[in-house]
């Protein structure tokens, strides 16, 4: 399954680009999975993925805990915790 | 502008949202939620505004993930509205370069009384702040790349006392 | 306008307090608060306004202790500034005859942080409401010589809350 | 001694005008004196002042309990509840 991941502010920085298009292995259920997946593709996504339990996720523009499964979104976000306001 | 009626409630109450870069006017968004009725008590307004930390912010930049920013701050409009019987409630919320001194978000909650009014608008921003996708990055004067902020745990606290209260 | 600056803290706040028969502009006062620094983080503005009590008013005419009633809400407003280390603090309170629909009182609180500017115009509100010398009389559509409007119950417990606070 | 007495809403108008200046006598120290006096003196103070319990009272422009002296001041107020805001 391809889907669209994308990314903001810090994390956004440390990969170096703002989405990715990527094939999920058939191991990746959830958002944690992910996570843990991306960090070893390349020194920017570990760098970015370093401490996993401060990344945020949304499923298709809808907040999402690291356990919940990715099931059919077409887009996830990753991002640090929000600062807006 | 858009405005979008609740579908909840005896009466739905005019609930709007905007993300935008450009600066709002406090008096245009006030009058558009009081206007031509006369059942609204009370009227309070947030401003929140981009200080100069000491002199030493030069720019704030403010990113957001532009479809999820509208939606969340949305939803967490419509509850307000819900949970303190609003009669109309307005978020706006801007992003790209603010100046020191400039406008960041407005926030307009009517109601028949006063109570409700201050509760809406303030439960309204304390949801704002960790749940809306907008992330800062301040530039210093003397600086080069920028720091991102970081969030504070007082920003769940002002959250999770809305819990609490039931 | 009258404005008096407050004695203590490390800055005074500015206070400003008026009494009149004629309507306000919240624009006009909130950058007044605002209008050439950038150490403010959040602006809080309160509006009361006339209800019509589902079409039967006709007029709401206030009436006012003229001395008192501006000394009384500069004692709160100073009171509440101290308190919420606000940046500024202004109240407008109106006398005479109010339409329906109309303006009858404008707090605006300023502050570095959203809590202390919400909590400021809340606290005035509150104070205001039982200690400031001003009586309502509602004239009915339908009515005679109308009729003067109770005190609340729920106004004293409002300002009570803010003693169990601290 | 001779002060100045103000009325307000109700109060004004149930006694029919906004204001007396009158002479207190001696045993009149207290606002709570005052009004017990005050009632004595016709059919529209009785009318104001018939339930002393809920009338508030200011000394120069400042609130003052029923038990509070009176003492120099030049203007004492009479009024119900106040309903601004």
């Amino acid at each position: 399954m391809s889907v669209r991941i994308v990314y903001f502010a810090w994390v956004r920085e440390r990969i170096g680009k703002g989405s990715d298009e990527i094939e999920l292995p058939a191991q990746v259920k959830t958002v944690g999975d992910l996570i843990a997946h991306l960090s070893t593709l390349g020194e920017e996504y570990e760098a970015a993925f370093q401490v996993p339990g401060v990344i945020r996720a949304a499923l298709d523009e809808e907040h999402a805990d690291h356990d919940e499964a990715i099931g059919g979104a077409r887009e996830i976000a990753l991002f640090p915790p929000m600062t807006g306001g | 502008m858009e405005a979008d009626r609740g579908k909840s409630g005896t009466q739905a109450a005019p609930v709007t949202v905007r993300i935008q870069a450009q600066d709002f006017d406090i008096a245009t968004e006030i009058a558009a939620l009081t206007g031509g009725r006369a059942d609204i008590g009370a009227v309070v307004s947030f401003t929140g505004l981009c200080r100069d930390e000491g002199g030493r912010l030069s720019t704030l930049e403010l990113e957001h993930y532009p479809g999820m920013a509208e939606r969340a701050i949305r939803a967490i409009a419509q509850l307000a509205a819900e949970r303190f019987s609003l009669l109309g409630i307005t978020a706006i919320h801007r992003h790209g370069p603010i100046p020191p001194g400039g406008n960041i978000v407005l926030v307009v909650a009517s109601a028949p009384h006063r109570q409700a009014a201050f509760d809406g608008a303030s439960f309204l921003m304390d949801y704002l702040k960790t749940d809306a996708p907008f992330w800062k990055k301040e530039h210093l004067k003397d600086g080069g790349a920028g720091e991102w902020v970081s969030a504070k745990d007082a920003d769940d606290k002002a959250k999770a006392k809305w819990h609490r209260k039931g």
